[in-house]
């Protein structure tokens, strides 16, 4: 097997992509090729492989770490035919925490708690560690200095997004809250897709 | 269960309700969605995540605009629960008291007559605050269902990873000299603090005949002292050898024994008191 | 997405495999179906299955778990170029722990937490133990009887040195580092190529 056409070099990039035990960017699949064809032509051919596989129970997506084949979320009922035990499932307390990690990071428990009103337990935030959505990315300087909570890579790549930019933007409310005229909370109309640099 | 209401005894609830004007309009009566059955508090508290929560559900579900809260009969109304709780004793969060002791106090000072140099109309309303943080916990709220709702790994889908044909040899790091020597010198930037190592080539060469040594008599037997010089490495090599059994005698490594003048003389590994040759 | 043609099954059967972890019996890709085909039914929608990617640099194999994708072993060169990217690294503690034995042998783990000022796990020595690189030569006579380590013929070998001596010599790094003096810093770039000299 010798590739020489573009089509023969799509096939070794769909390959090495259903091959991979992680995302690949782009300037390592570059590697694969004989002559560096250069970023462009990688993703020139990347985005015909995504289409060629549109039809498809499995699809190409570009995510944090790069791209990679997953299956689309349409034919999970019929995978999880043949699995024995289920995703878990997380409590409102988990889901609603990791929400304001994500979308206010980096945050303290304090923090947390003061946004949901009510205490958080240390079994939630051990949840989202140790399932390796969260960490400490570091310690606010005040008092105590309690730890900084951010989103990990890991629940960005688990989550299919290839930055928090993608999180689903924040329902309007917002900018209904800029009527109320806040303290503290600069009115913006792009602070949902600004999470990531709050 | 009769709930008793936290209002003033000459209002009825109807009355209560009517004092609050929901868009302009007087409110006759509650909607019926702020009612919830009473047994029902203990499925209701589980649902909940907090009086945050509750207080939304009573508001979106009444369909009040929530910039423009009635404060009396939502207090009573939450009151009402806080109150069916802890009659149930239910474990009630200390936050829900402490939110029941905010809206009362909101709800009071909103009786209060505004004083007339409170100019900044919306600042000086009481509820600002309590808006602002319904309306912040319910935008978390909703990113927290749309955050489930995104396809997860493992429930709603699955990298896909094929099986790559023939196993790949494990790479070992490559290490070469200058990384030695990098490491090296980072040992001894650290070291410096403490003291000083002088490590020189001469002595280098006699460690090595150390650990030679070391090795000739690692089965832990003994071997005749003799048998430890190569000739050939010349009388240079001789002496650093010399110097290395000495070093190791002096760092108690070897064990040197000589049973009468002249015999030919033993070493051995320390530690090995067994077998005599 | 409701299959219903066999070439819909076709897709789901496909999704199924390319998603598994593991080879995939057909008992359990007949659970895959609303309504169970039969054996026979999946075997042949399987095969023709492994015609479909005939020409792809992925392959259905039958093995002995069952079915399963594999690229295939031509594709193998191109996979392999993505490896030479990540050629792993051994960490500072192994680096100073082999340089330590490799100039201060025979020494104790107790000498090498000695100099390093750290202490040093068992990973370590056991990383360059399981390399060939040091090994245990004796016990030092103390209470414990602490082994004592020492490099290999094999770590001669692989530096491509005759002897220790021909080990980088440490006191011109010693005076070297004397000229720069840095506090803190560690050695730039240019002491670094001065050490290649000598």
């Amino acid at each position: 097997m010798q590739p020489t056409s573009p089509d023969d070099w799509k096939r070794v990039l769909e390959t090495a992509l259903l091959g991979a035990q992680a995302a690949l960017p782009v300037s390592t699949l570059r590697l694969l090729f004989d002559q560096d064809p250069g970023p462009e032509t990688v993703r020139r051919l990347l985005d015909e492989l995504r289409v060629d596989w549109e039809d498809r129970g499995v699809e190409l997506l570009q995510v944090a770490g790069g791209w990679r084949f997953r299956t689309r979320p349409e034919y999970q009922i019929y995978l999880d035919r043949l699995k024995q035990e289920r995703a878990p499932k997380y409590s409102r307390a988990v889901l609603e925490t990791l929400a304001i990690v994500a979308y206010r990071q980096p945050v303290t428990r304090g923090d947390i708690e003061e946004i949901r009103g009510v205490s958080v337990s240390q079994g939630v935030i051990r949840t989202l560690e140790s399932r390796g959505w969260i960490d400490v990315v570091g310690h606010r300087d005040v008092p105590g200095r309690p730890a900084l909570f951010a989103t990990t890579r890991r629940f960005l790549d688990e989550m299919g997004l290839r930055s928090l930019t993608e999180l689903p933007p924040l329902t309007e409310i917002e900018r209904i809250m800029d009527l109320v005229d806040l303290p503290h909370t600069p009115p913006t109309e792009r602070s949902a897709e600004n999470v990531d640099q709050d | 269960m009769n709930l008793p209401l936290d209002l003033p005894p000459s209002e009825t609830p109807e009355q209560a309700a009517a004092v609050a004007r929901l868009y302009g309009e007087p409110l006759l009566s509650l909607p019926l969605d702020l009612y919830i059955p009473p047994d029902a508090l203990e499925i209701i508290l589980d649902a909940f995540e907090g009086p945050l929560d509750l207080l939304l559900y009573l508001i979106r579900k009444a369909n009040i605009d929530i910039l423009d809260i009635p404060m009396a009969p939502l207090t009573a109304q939450y009151l009402e629960y806080v109150e069916a709780m802890r009659a149930s004793n239910l474990e009630l969060a200390a936050e829900y008291l402490l939110m029941a002791a905010m809206l009362l106090e909101i709800k009071s000072r909103m009786l209060l007559p505004r004083p007339p140099r409170a100019v900044e109309d919306e600042d000086a309303d009481p509820r600002a605050e309590l808006v602002r943080r319904l309306l912040e916990y319910e935008q978390m709220k909703l990113a927290a269902a749309k955050i489930d709702a995104q396809p997860r790994e493992g429930r709603d889908f699955e990298w896909i990873g094929v099986l790559v044909a023939e196993k790949v040899v494990e790479r070992l790091p490559e290490v070469s000299l200058h990384d030695l020597q990098l490491a090296w010198l980072k040992i001894v930037r650290n070291a410096r603090l403490n003291r000083h190592h002088t490590v020189q080539r001469e002595e280098l060469s006699v460690r090595e005949h150390m650990t030679g040594i070391l090795r000739r008599l690692g089965g832990g037997g003994f071997v005749v002292f003799d048998a430890l010089f190569d000739r050939s490495l010349g009388a240079p090599g001789l002496v650093v050898s010399f110097l290395a059994i000495l070093e190791l005698v002096k760092e108690r490594l070897v064990d040197v024994t000589q049973s009468a003048a002249f015999a030919p003389i033993y070493l051995r590994l320390s530690g090995h008191a067994a077998d005599e040759p």
